[in-house]
Formats: structure tokens, sequence, C-alpha cells
């Protein structure tokens, strides 16, 4: 805690890189009251993800999943983007830093650039596009990827002659060449770093022929490959000759777990899994049946779904799992790849296939070092973010955190996860200036226009050329004005630009319009952008409908320019039509209890309690047994060796003292009830279920934990030599004298786990064997000591154990599920053990006076409460979340959160991340004490209901209810809008505000022409 | 509640075939619940008979009401101003709302556009199932809530006929064999001798086949 | 070189030096081989390289342009851009195998009847010892060049040559011209090919090696190059029978 | 199947899916008849059987429903009631004696562009097969 006294805090903070992560830290800050200043070397933000196709284990389309955040991050009202800018470097105390701040000139204007295209066009420079990764062109002004934000045109000037054509050709006037680089300095509290890393570049090694032969490509080239925004528009071809490959070869740890050429002994933790979906959506992809064969050393599939999503892969779609390491690929004169290699089996084999993609893993960039040396960050031995496993979002200088790949090789959702922690650590300590630095837009009183006749201005778009080109935009306007009600109709060259916005407010008002139409492009990217325009001059915001004259027009019958223009007066009859009968609709707002439950009390729920407490908000604790800690107090240490039990001893200490934090002990949690910002929750005693108590919350957090499996394989229980990994570690906690004796001590891994009946990883026991099993060596030297195991999944940074393991001589077998080791014990004592060797393929017999069954991991057995939280679990019983991979901490049900092993086993460094990130996702309601709802709602009107229950029964959330009322009741915040219910109801007595019957009726009429009858 | 079907389309078109003006009357009680005669349906239908006449070049106006119940005169007295201005009235309630509209306005002419089927309940959402025929005198007490009358084809009151297999009734696999449930339910509640009791043969004068009926509230009918 | 072959070449001549340098030649009674047939024209400046490909598309054997000497132009900067044009035409007649020895330039000023005579002979002696030009041959070639020659891209890089690597360009420095260089050579090479698959394009559908074999651009290259043209709308995938994939012109 | 016949063909497109994909075959420029016109609604569960019947009713050739994949409704099941919906309306215009095949459901992902122009093609094609709606016929005779 930095001793400067309290008042000279920044309400504000600087995140640095807008990758996924950096965008996920950035919103939760922005929605939690700090204003954010978030820097991005690249003229977009989107980062990596962008460049991806799909995303593994669900195979979301990357940018579907991403694009709603690139524009929530472009419009928010207190997140300042900073494009194409490095922080050269940053002075101060945690609190109150000063950044320093380097703009590279962008020479396009991105508040008048609408991102047309024409300068694109007329560019006669091309240069090698690096989102493409190298695999076509682009000119020398060009924007990132389509959805990019800001969404504007750059010139890169270190290819672009200057030859003036763009500036000719823009017709927004949005091109300065004058631009210059400038230098700004910006006061923060806390800084979040969030640059990912970069993939490794293969071409160091000449055996894979990468610099040498087109159809040898990365990973990423191959993701914009499959991308339908990628140079073949999602064709699967190879780049050679554009054949469509019938064969096709994965290479893994290309860069990764490689110590001679790379230097890179990590291993980079996403690979295994992207091969693996890539393979799969190449075989989607291939016009004919396509033959994928992925070359591994250990396949490391340890995430949530992700065994599920490797057997659907091999069963399903019969992708072949080849274990080897690939010596050489020759490329052959027709195309073709010679690979050579030597399975398990020992022979040498050679096989030719049309394409190779080499799984390249991370690496940080040269500026990423620089930068961080500049900071003073300590980088570790492999130059990622030093931080300990018990902070795992904090770095080595005070008030600066981590998140994302800069702090070491992680999937998606583990990103998302710590950058929503370094949120939370970021603003732990400026709590007191929440809301301070932040912006509120003050909007006028709406006028009341419900007695007026609709007056509706029509405003045409010529969005340049995309729509002016092909269709005759002034007739559409001149027929806009023999439309009914229409008193105002003019066309523009962009409707959506910052000068025409404003002079459209002056038009309304001037008029007195008091319903708008915009015929332009699509409403999902622009209706908040004008209906926010609209409500800036008092006019409701549901009182505007669009035609899309573009996207489902123009840009689609280019070919019949007359045709297009008919098209679009018909669009903009219809929407006027509609745009007559639309009335103005509240904005529901409900007030918010500012407090949190936490349920469960081990690390992860004694993390989210403390995190709560420390922003300043009162935090219920309830725990179902009588002590706090968990699962925790059974561990020595985590896998960088740091002690467990006095951080664990710490946090319940720092528990207890908190007077923000009320613990509950022998508590269940009884009824529940509410929504999002105000829940009503009963507790009761574990003894005396009569003793209950009522506590109200404005957001939940589940963190219910999970226990050690106990075998019943493997003679557990029945040999005292026989023991679990919290059985060792307790034996080394008193340490057993027989550890120090025994001569022979063997692992078997995936105990429990990797089965029929629980079919995931269980992610943390390889690391845990591996980890005992140094202890053990170094307690024994001599010790003979073995890890039998089916794949070793030392996952990131951790892989440096694995390497020091071999180092001192512990010996790995490897088995398949088919033939476990096998052991029996005749006389009871001497235990004897059988395991067929991978190499000699011959059995081995040994006596182990030691065995560590490396058990599974289970959730904790919580289905009443999962039941009163109606929060649903996986059939393993693990917690599911909204979204695998950008919701990974939310419930899909609004207001609740989860964190820790009751979402998937993790280790305690994850836990902790996951719970701090918990705590930042709540922030988002709890900072606040009133909370929006969605305006487009359904609504009932008792006379016409029968109360005949169809609502009820056909609601998807079962939000509708019969009461004592005697007609059906819909909750508003309840209702997400989908108006199943609307269609079904047989007295017609719900309507769905904003898409009434007579709203759509009035659209099928205007087509036609038929004047709005009943 | 009484659960009613709509009756298809041709038979609807052929009443007004030569009645270019016509009213469509919905009912807000058991036909609304059983989706065959409230507003949704009635816009329909409306729509249906007028796209039909269309089709054929003839114009067709309709006009819509639905009210409260069509089983009350006060309620069928709303429609008194306008009802005679129709070429034809149809009324899509239950077959008393056509007579009480008859009785009401001897000169104008009802169709029915359901066909009203029996008295049930929703087993699910969007399917009825009959559970009671309306025979005067209720003996479900005796066979555990499952009535053999309304349920059993042949009406059946001591044990399953011959052809009773598998659960399932003789005249089809959809129609579950009643007597097969009485019997297994009184096997599990231990009661099975209950069945050795004889019932005398059933006295349907109460039902309708003892004529139409009538049901009197002395203390409110003066 | 059999002596009865009689080439055909096309000559342009600027209104102000070359034409009246060729007629003081014929006041002069100068002799010249009758090979030539001059078109006037205002300035060296005028002449449009189609024009060139057209004349050999039409059955010239060769093309001769004059016009004044370096600073002497009447409109005193025409045949500084004439320069600029040559060399483009130069570097894509070697592209497309023509070869550049089918066109030449020539400064004659009003003066100079001998000088322009003697270039009429030596234009002539090449082209007979280069033989008569068979446009039929180059059918495909010459199309391309056709085309290459009408994109915005290659004539507006050799409009602006001269003013970016003389004066300034719109950052107020000078472009280095190597830089340009570069820029314009890969241009015209791109565009040269493109032109070239665009030819093979719209004869129907064609896969990849079918058009490195009608092209004669090696495999990855057409590849490279149709994948500029589909970013640019010119080209769609047609339709993929078995593994090969067909490409066309859009319809 | 005369040439000159230009149908009216209005498409219910749900906004997470159908309408989506609409605006991604625009930004691919892909190609589908003009007479196609599309009216977005939150969810095709939203689509009732009235609104079907009345575009029928007043002069639409062909009208079509096009929510997400099912089992990925953005509502969980909005799409699996429409399609039933949809068919009551197929049966009634056979009772009718219009043909069945002018009303007609889709499910395709907020990814696939092409898969949207491709359906707009066809249904293009299948209203021009059938020829002008019956009610129009009358009409214009």
């Amino acid at each position: 805690m930095s001793t400067k006294g309290t008042n000279n805090k920044v309400g504000s903070v600087m995140v640095v890189g807008a990758g996924v992560a950096g965008i996920q830290a950035s919103l939760d800050m922005a929605n939690a009251g700090y204003y954010v200043h978030l820097v991005d070397s690249s003229s977009s933000v989107g980062g990596l993800m962008a460049q991806l196709d799909k995303t593994f284990p669900t195979n979301d389309c990357a940018m579907c999943v991403i694009s709603p955040f690139l524009v929530e991050v472009g419009r928010h009202l207190n997140i300042n983007i900073i494009p194409n800018s490095e922080l050269e470097s940053l002075e101060g105390e945690a609190g109150a830093f000063t950044a320093k701040l380097k703009n590279n000139p962008r020479y396009i204007d991105s508040v008048k650039c609408t991102a047309c295209g024409q300068c694109r066009q007329v560019c006669p420079v091309t240069a090698v596009n690096e989102f493409d990764c190298r695999l076509d062109l682009r000119k020398a002004t060009f924007i990132k990827f389509p959805q990019a934000v800001p969404l504007s045109y750059t010139i890169d000037k270190n290819v672009c002659i200057g030859c003036g054509m763009c500036e000719k050709a823009c017709l927004a006037g949005a091109i300065s060449y004058s631009d210059q680089a400038r230098f700004s300095e910006i006061k923060v509290g806390a800084v979040v770093l969030a640059m990912g890393n970069e993939l490794f570049d293969p071409s160091l090694f000449d055996t894979y022929a990468y610099s040498r032969h087109p159809n040898v490509v990365t990973s990423l080239e191959f993701e914009r490959i499959l991308s339908a925004s990628g140079p073949y528009k999602g064709h699967l071809m190879r780049p050679y000759d554009r054949e469509v490959p019938q064969k096709i070869a994965w290479l893994q740890c290309i860069g990764s777990r490689d110590i001679n050429h790379a230097d890179h002994s990590y291993c980079s933790s996403v690979c295994c899994m992207y091969s693996i979906k890539q393979s799969m959506i190449a075989k989607e992809h291939a016009e004919t049946p396509l033959d994928a064969a992925i070359f591994y050393m250990d396949m490391r599939t340890h995430g949530k779904e992700f065994e599920r999503y490797r057997e659907r892969a091999e069963k399903g779609s019969g992708v072949r799992f080849i274990r080897s390491r690939v010596h050489t690929v020759e490329p052959l004169d027709d195309g073709g790849l010679k690979l050579k290699y030597i399975p398990e089996s020992g022979e040498v084999l050679e096989e030719v296939f049309d394409m190779v993609v080499l799984a390249a893993g991370f690496a940080t960039s040269k500026d990423t070092k620089a930068l961080a040396q500049r900071l003073g960050i300590n980088l570790n031995a492999h130059s990622y973010a030093q931080t300990s496993d018990l902070t795992p979002v904090s770095t080595s200088r005070e008030g600066v955190f981590v998140c994302g790949t800069f702090q070491s090789p992680k999937d998606i959702p583990q990103s998302v996860m710590e950058a929503s922690a370094a949120a939370a650590g970021a603003t732990q300590n400026l709590s007191e200036q929440r809301w301070s630095l932040t912006l509120t837009k003050e909007l006028p009183a709406e006028k009341n226009f419900s007695e007026e006749e609709p007056k509706i201005g029509v405003f045409v778009c010529n969005c340049g050329i995309n729509i002016g080109g092909v269709a005759d935009v002034p007739a559409v306007r001149e027929y806009a004005k023999t439309l009914p009600n229409v008193i105002h109709a003019e066309d523009n060259l962009f409707t959506c630009s910052q000068d025409t916005q404003e002079n459209i407010k002056k038009i309304i008002l001037e008029k007195g319009i008091n319903r708008v139409v915009v015929a332009s492009c699509s409403p999902r990217t622009h209706e908040p952008l004008f209906q926010e325009t609209i409500r800036e001059i008092g006019l409701n915001p549901y009182l505007f409908e669009m035609a899309n004259i573009r996207d489902q027009n123009t840009w689609v019958h280019m070919k019949t320019p007359q045709r297009a223009t008919d098209k679009a007066k018909d669009l903009v009859r219809m929407a006027v039509a509609k745009a007559a009968l639309l009335e103005s609709l509240p904005q529901v707002t409900l007030d918010v209890t500012q407090a949190v439950l936490v349920v469960g009390g081990g690390v992860a729920g004694l993390e989210a309690a403390l995190g709560v407490a420390r922003q300043g908000f009162v935090a219920f604790l309830v725990e179902r047994s009588n002590e706090l800690g968990g699962m925790a107090l059974g561990l020595n240490a985590t896998w960088q060796g740091e002690p467990v039990l006095p951080y664990v001893m710490q946090l319940i200490e720092d528990a207890k003292k908190n007077e923000r934090i009320k613990i509950f002990l022998e508590t269940e949690v009884g009824h529940v009830t509410g929504t999002i910002g105000n829940f009503t929750t009963t507790l009761k005693s574990a003894n005396n279920p009569l003793d209950t108590k009522v506590i109200n919350h404005g957001a939940a957090i589940l963190a219910t934990g999970g226990k050690e499996y106990k075998p019943h394989e493997y003679f557990y229980g029945k040999n005292p030599k026989i023991l679990t990994h919290f059985d060792l570690d307790a034996a080394v906690r008193n340490n057993d004298k027989a550890l120090k004796d025994s001569k022979i001590a063997v692992f078997i891994q995936c105990v429990g786990s990797r089965t029929e009946e629980r079919a995931y990883c269980s992610r943390v026991c390889c690391i845990h064997s591996i980890k005992s099993a140094l202890i053990l060596k170094k307690l024994n030297p001599e010790m003979q000591i073995f890890i039998i195991y089916r794949d070793i999944r030392t996952y990131g940074l951790r892989e440096d154990l694995y390497k020091e393991a071999r180092q001192q001589g512990i010996r790995f077998i490897r088995y398949n599920k088919d033939n476990p080791p096998v052991i029996d014990s005749d006389n009871g004592q001497e235990l004897k053990l059988t395991v067929k060797d991978h190499i000699l393929q011959r059995p081995i017999e040994m006596n182990p006076d030691l065995v560590v069954l490396a058990a599974a991991i289970l959730p904790n057995e919580n289905k009443t409460l999962f039941e009163h939280f109606k929060v649903p679990a996986n059939s393993d019983g693990f917690l599911v979340e909204a979204h695998a991979k950008l919701r990974p901490v939310d419930f899909a049900s609004e207001g609740l959160f989860l964190a820790g092993i009751a979402h998937y086993p993790k280790s305690i460094d994850e836990s902790i991340a996951q719970a701090k990130a918990a705590v930042s996702r709540a922030m988002r309601i709890v900072s606040k004490n009133t909370i929006a709802v969605d305006s487009v709602i359904a609504s009932v009107n008792p006379d016409r209901c029968a109360a005949c229950l169809t609502c009820v029964r056909t609601c998807p959330y079962n939000v509708p209810r019969v009461g004592e009322e005697g007609y059906a009741i819909i909750e508003p915040s309840d209702c997400h809008g989908c108006g199943c219910c609307v269609s079904e109801c047989p007295g017609k007595a719900i309507t769905l505000k904003h898409f009434t019957d007579d709203q759509i009726n009035a659209k099928t009429d205007a087509l036609f022409y038929i004047e709005a009858s009943c | 509640m009484i659960v009613a079907d709509r009756k298809p389309l041709s038979e609807i078109l052929d009443m007004i075939t030569d009645r270019d003006k016509i009213l469509i009357m919905g009912c807000k009680g058991c036909v609304t619940v059983c989706n065959v005669g409230g507003v949704k349906e009635v816009q329909i239908l409306s729509s249906s008979l007028k796209i039909a006449r269309k089709k054929e070049g003839r114009s067709l106006t309709v006009d819509q009401i639905t009210i409260e119940r069509q089983c009350d005169p006060e309620y069928i007295e709303q429609v008194k101003a306008t009802i005679n201005d129709y070429d034809a009235v149809i009324s899509m309630a239950c077959g008393v709302g056509p007579q009480f509209l008859s009785e009401a306005y001897p000169q104008q002419k009802f169709f029915p556009a359901v066909n009203t089927k029996f008295f049930g309940g929703a087993t699910s959402h969007g399917i009825w199932e009959e559970r009671c025929a309306g025979c005067g005198t209720c003996v479900i007490h005796y066979f555990d809530g499952l009535c053999p009358v309304a349920r059993c084809s042949k009406s059946l009151m001591n044990g399953p006929c011959g052809g009773s297999s598998k659960g399932y009734c003789e005249i089809s696999k959809e129609v579950p064999c009643i007597w097969d449930m009485i019997v297994k339910k009184k096997m599990e509640q231990g009661r099975l001798d209950d069945l050795l009791c004889f019932t005398p043969a059933k006295n349907w004068r109460t039902s309708r086949d003892g004529g139409p009926r009538k049901s009197v509230r002395e203390e409110l009918a003066i | 070189m059999n002596d009865s072959y009689k080439p055909k070449i096309l000559a342009f001549l600027c209104n102000w030096c070359s034409y009246a340098g060729a007629d003081l030649a014929g006041v002069s009674r100068i002799q010249y081989p009758p090979f030539i047939r001059v078109v006037r024209v205002m300035c060296s400046g005028r002449v449009d390289p189609l024009f060139i490909v057209n004349a050999l598309k039409e059955g010239f054997d060769g093309v001769l342009v004059s016009g004044c000497h370096i600073g002497d132009c009447h409109y005193l900067e025409g045949n500084k851009y004439t320069v600029k044009r040559m060399e483009i035409l130069a570097q894509l007649l070697d592209l497309s195998g023509i070869g550049r020895k089918r066109v030449h330039l020539r400064w004659a000023s009003a003066a100079e009847a001998k000088p322009f005579a003697d270039n009429v002979i030596e234009v002539s002696n090449i082209i007979k010892e280069a033989g008569p030009f068979n446009a039929k041959d180059h059918e495909m070639a010459l199309n391309a060049l056709t085309r290459a020659l009408s994109t915005t891209r290659l004539r507006w890089l050799v409009g602006i040559d001269r003013h970016l690597t003389e004066n300034e360009n719109v950052y107020h420095e000078k472009t280095d011209p190597i830089l340009f260089e570069k820029v314009k050579n890969d241009a015209i090479t791109a565009e040269y090919q493109k032109a070239l698959i665009q030819e093979a394009l719209s004869k129907g559908p064609v896969t990849v090696r079918e058009m490195a074999d009608q092209t004669g651009i090696a495999i990855y290259t057409v590849s490279k190059r149709l994948n500029e043209l589909e970013l640019g709308g010119m080209a769609d995938l047609k339709s993929c029978e078995g593994n090969t994939p067909r490409f066309a012109s859009p319809v | 199947m005369n040439h000159d016949f230009e149908p009216q063909i209005i498409a219910f497109c749900c906004k997470y899916c159908a309408y989506a994909a609409a605006d991604l075959a625009g930004s691919m420029r892909l190609n589908y008849p003009s007479n196609i016109k599309i009216i977005q609604v939150p969810c095709t569960g939203r689509v009732d059987i009235i609104h079907l019947l009345r575009a029928i009713e007043d002069g639409a050739d062909g009208v079509y429903v096009a929510g997400c994949m099912e089992g990925d409704c953005h509502f969980v099941c909005g799409n699996i009631k429409t399609r039933k919906k949809v068919e009551y309306v197929k049966k009634t215009l056979s009772e009718l004696g219009i043909e069945p095949e002018r009303v007609e459901m889709f499910n395709l992902s907020s990814a696939m562009g092409p898969r949207f122009a491709e359906i707009a093609n066809q249904m293009g094609e299948r209203i021009r097969n059938l020829g002008p709606s019956p009610l129009n016929i009358k009409q214009a005779a």
C-alpha cells in the first residue's frame, strides 16, 4: 500500500495493448467508474484475436464474438482509444503515475474518415499485408480489417511515395499529409499491461522449408486462409497453385519446447487446441474429403471441454493423431511436400502431404521487452512478466498490473479472466476516486409527442459511392417527400459523419420533427449511433427507424441500379409506414443494493470477498463447513514453489479482520429471489434449519470449489503405501520417515480423469506429480522415481518442471487407455507393478515402496444450491459459464458470477485470477446505484388476458406467471424481448414494444401501397 | 373447460359462398384458451377468407369482434346495433355461441366456425385431452380419479374388455385403456379388492341420453 | 534478310521539329527508304503508348517516335514526358516478349534534315533485321499490353514520375528515386501479369495451372496475382470440380 | 415461366442471425434478386401466423422466414416454434388452393453470408417458376 496521501490519487487507468485482454480490462474499469486510456501501437484495437477465423472449443467465428466488444469499446464515453502510440516512460508512484506517450502520425483524420474505401481503390502502391500474414497485398493507404475501431484508414508512410492520389479521391477531406509525430503526457492512477505476444517465426528452421515453399504455412497464415475475410474468401486452397489440399499435416511444438533452435523451452499451451480446431474446420471447408494428420509429442488439451473436443476430432471427424516429431519437410516439384518421420513403432516413414501447417508458438516481441525494460518491470528467464502465483496479475512494480499472453502463454478465456482480475487489482486502491474523472452525458428531458400528429423526417444517405454510386439517391429523396406524414426529406454524403449529425439535429428542432427515418446502412451497426444523436435533442430513441438500403440493397444489386433505386423507394416507404406508428418507450431503471454475496469459503471465495471489501462494498461470505480455506489447506506449495499455507492463513485473518466482510460459517443458501441489482437470499444455518437470516445483495459469486477423487482403482485405501496427492503432501508436511526410506516411488497419472465416466482432464495432476517427484528426489537422491502417464500436460511456463524432472533422472513411462499399469500385492505388503514400456514395447515389473495416484478433481456436490440460483452445471457437475471465450466468469443470467474449481479444475494462481475477475465483473453492477434495463420488452393488457397460460408455457426463460391477480404478469427486468409469447397469445393480450403487430403489418401493407387500414 | 377444433376452411367458405359482408365473432372464454376462437384466431380466419375470395376476384368485407363470452345474453346484447348490417355472422365460440345469437337475433344467419368436441384439459402446450363426458352422476371416486365413462371407449364399469392389450384400447394405439390404468393404480395403492364389488348398471337418465338437461339455482332464479 | 522484305513503320513526328526536319529532308532531296508512314502530332508528348501498341496490332512492323531535343520542345516539357512513357513501354514490350527493338524514340530538330533521314535509315535497318511482326502470334501479349497501359495505376505513376522525383511530394520531401523506381517496376510487372491473367480468365473458367501455361508466368506468381484481381473484384471463383478450383472474370 | 414477371417476396429475418447474414452478404458484395424485401424482427419467434397470411393477402407472391440454426437461437427456441407456424400456414394455403411452396422457413447462422444469398436466389427462382400469386392474377385480369 503506497504511503502517499490519498487525495492526489488519480481516478483513471492506462491500458497498454488493445487485444481481447486489454479491451476486457478497459470495459470492466470504465463500467465501474474509472476513465480508461487504451493505448495500442497498431492502427486499430482487436489484436491477435481479430485475425482468427474460428475459436475453440465452441468453433464460434472469432469476429462475430469480438466485434460487439470492439463497437462497445469504440463508443464508450469513458474509454479514450489512443492508436498508433507507444508508452515512452512511466514516472511517479502507484496512484499517481505520469505516462509519456509517443503518438505516431496516421495521416488520415479518424474523425472525418468514414472508411468508404475510395483512397484504397486509387492508391498505386502495394505492400505486404501483415494482417493476412503476407499471403496477399494491401495498399499504402489501408485499414487493418473491415470492423476496425477506430473505423478509419491509415497511410503507411514507409511505402507511400506521396503521390497525392488519395487526397484527390477522398470525398470526406480526411487526408492530412502534414500529420506529425506528437508526444503527450497523461496522469493515471494505475497501468495494466496487455501487449500480448507475437507468433514465432519458423524461417529459423531450414528443415521445415518454411521460407522456401509457399505450401508450408504457419498456423496464423492457415487461420487467414480459412477466414471468410481472408485472401481466399474462406475457400480452403493452398497458396502455391490454389489447389484444394486433400492431405494436410499439422506439426506441433514449432518454436516451443525447443532449446537448440528457438531457445524457447516453454510450451505455448494453445497450439495443440488450435491445430485440432483448424483440422476440424478445414475438413468442413474442403469441397472434397480431407485427410488431416497432427504430429505431436504430448496432446495438451487441458482446458474445459477440450478433452471432449479432441475426442470429437479423432472419432467424429477422423483426424489422425501421430505421436512423432517430424524430421524434415522436403518440397517436391509439383507443390507437394514429403514428410520424413518416425512413429512410435520405430520404422522410418515417408508420407507426401499437399500442405504443412507449422503450429508456431508464442514469443515476446522486441518492442514488448524494450517497453518492460523502460517501465522497470522484471521479466523472467523466458522474457515474460515475472509474477508470483499468489498475486498472478501484479508485476514487480507496484501499481502496474499485467494480463494476457505477456504474463505467460495462455488461451483466450484465461486471458479474459486475467484482464478482469487486473482491472480489479488496478482499481483496488483507487476506489475513493471512483466516478471522479468519468463523464456522463447530460441529456435534455424527453419531449412528449403523444398528442401530436406524426411529423416524419427522412434522411437518405449516399455513403460516398456505396449507395449513391448504384441507386439514384436524389430520386429516392424526392420520392420520400411524397410519402404520408413526411414533412422533411434530404440526402447527404455520409449521414453518420460528425458534421451531418450536427445539422440533422438542427433541422429536427427547426421543423419540429417527431419521428426520424434514416435510409442508409445496417441498424445492427449504426442504430445506437443515430438513436443517441436524436436523444441529445430530446427525442426518445425509439422514435427512430432505419431502412437498410446499402448492405441489403445497393451492395447486393450492383448490376441492376434501376431495380436498386426502386427497392430503396420501397424500403423507405415501409420504414415511413412503421415510423408513423412508433411510440416513445420509457427507460426502465432499477435501483441496486451495493453488496455482493460470495458462496464458498475456499481460496477463491476468500479472494472474492476481500476483493469486494477492498473495492469499498459489503461482502457476505457463506461457507457450508465450519472452517475457511477449502482445498488449499491440503496443498504445500504452488508450482513455482511458493508456500500455500501461510498465504491461506493470512487470507483467513484478513477476511476476519475486515469489517466489510460478514462471514457465515456452517451456513447454507436457502432461497434466492430477485434479479440483477436486487437479489434477496435467505441463509439457513446447516445444523438447525429454523435459524435463518435474510440478506439483500446486488450480485453473487459462486465459488463452491471441489474435492480430490478418492480412487477405487489400484488398491487405494487397502495398502498404506498407496497415496493420493493430498496424502503425499500431508506426509511431506509431517516429513514421514517412510518417504525418505523408499527406494522406488511410482506416480500414476490420469487416475479417474479422461475416462468414459469422467471425460475431462483435471489439468493440474501432471504438474503436481512432477513437483512432488522433485521434492522426493531432493529428500533422497538415490530414490528411483517413475511417472507413468498418458500425456504430460505441463502447459505454459510449467514446462520447466518437466525439463528439470528429466534432468534429475526421473523416468517417464507412457501407457494408453487400453492397457493401464497393473498393481497387485499378493502378500498384502510387497507391491508389484507391471506396465508395458512404450519404447521397449515390452512389459516391465517393479516393486515400488511408494505409489502416488494422480487422482482427478471433482466439483463439490451442490445440486440444490445451483437450483436456487437457477444456474446450469454440465454433465461433469462443473458450472456452465455464459460464454466459454469472452464471458468465462459470468453466468448467462445477469448478476451472477463464478470462480475457482467450481468452474473447472485449475491451479491456485488461476483460481485467484478468476476470483479477482469475478469481483471486477460484479463491480460493473454494484458500483452504481441504478441499473438500466432494455426497453424492448413485452407487456400484458390485463383485460384482454384469458389467463390461458400459453405465455407461461412458451417463454424460453419462464418469465411470465399468472398470479392471484387473475391475468399474466411479465416482470420488465426479466423479459429478454424475443416476442415468442406475443405471437402465441390467443387473446392478443401481449404486445412487444417497438415490434407491435400493427407496426409489422404496416410494413407489409406499405410495400403493396395499402393505406394503413385497421 | 370446453375444447373445440376449428372447422376446415372449405366448409366455412361454403357457408358464406354468396355473402359479401360478414362479421366474425370471437369469444374470450374456453375457445380462447384452447386456441380456436380467440382474437388471434378471428384475425387468422378473417385473413384466410379474404385470401380465398381475393383469389376468385370477388371482394369480401369482414368485421371482427370478440366478446367476453357468447353464453350470456348481456354480452350477446353488446352487438345488437350492428348485427343485422351483415349478410352473415360466423361465431367462433363453442356450440352455445351460435345458438344464443340465433335466439337473440332471429333474422340474422349464424354459422359455427368450430366443432365443439369435449370437456377436457391441456396435458401439454397445445395438446388437450377429454376427461369428462358429462354423464350427470360422477363416479370417479370409485376408480381412483380415472373415469371409465369418459375415457373407456365402451364406458364399461366392471373391468377391461377383451380388446385391451399392452395398456392400449383395441380401437387405436393412441388411446390408452383406462381400465388398465385403474387396475394398476389400485394394485399400487394395495386396494385391488375394491374392484371385487360389482358396479350395477349405470342409470344414464342423468346423461344426454335422458334428454336435454337444465340446472336451476333455486336461491337465484326468481 | 532477303532485300525484298519491305517493313511497314509508323512514324509520329512532332509538328514543330521532326515534321519540319522531314520536310527539309524532302526539300534537300535527301533520300531515305520509303518504309515509314508519317502521322503528324503537335508534340511527341501527344503520343500515348496505346497508339503504338495499337499500331503493332494492326500490322505495322515498327514504330518511330520523333520529337524536339530535350529543352527545345515548343511546349517546353512535352518531350520529357515522352521519354518517361517510352521507358515504361519499352519495359512492357520486353516483358511481353515482343522486345523493345520494335519501337524507337529519336530527336530531330527542324533543321536536322540529314540526322532525320539517318534516323529513318537506322530504324528501317533495325526493323528489317528484326523481320516482319506477325500480330497474330502475339495476340495475347498485345491485348495484355493494352489492358496494362489502360490501368489508372500505370498511367498515374508515369504522369507523376517527374513531379515526385524532381520537385517534391505531398510530404514536401523529394521522393527517393530508388524507392520510386522500385514502386514503378513492381507496378509494371504486376499490372502486366494481371492483364495477362485477365486475358486467360476472359476466355472462360480456367485453373491456376492452365493460366500458368497460357501466360508463361510461374504458378505461384499466377496464384498471387490472381489474389490481387480477386480483391479488386476482377476475378471470381467459378466452380470447383474435385480439387481444382476454376476462376473466371465476373459476368 | 415468363421473364417479365417481377415477384414481390417478403423475408422476415431475425436480428441476431439471418439479418446479420444478409448484411454480411452485402459486405461480401454477393448478388441476389432485388425483389426480396427484408423485415427485421428480434427473433423469428415474434413472427405470427397472421403476419404471413397478411403478407399473402396484401399481394406478396412469396414469403419466407429466416432464423438461427436450430439449437443456436439467441432466445433458445424461437426458431423451432416458428417452423411449426410456417407448416400451419402452408397447410392453410393448400386448403385455399394456393401453392404452399410460396411460404418457407430457413435456418442459417450470422456468418453464412453466401448461404443467405443462395436462399434469396433460390426463393426468387422458385417464386418466378410458380408465377404470380393467384390473388394478383385475378386482380390484374
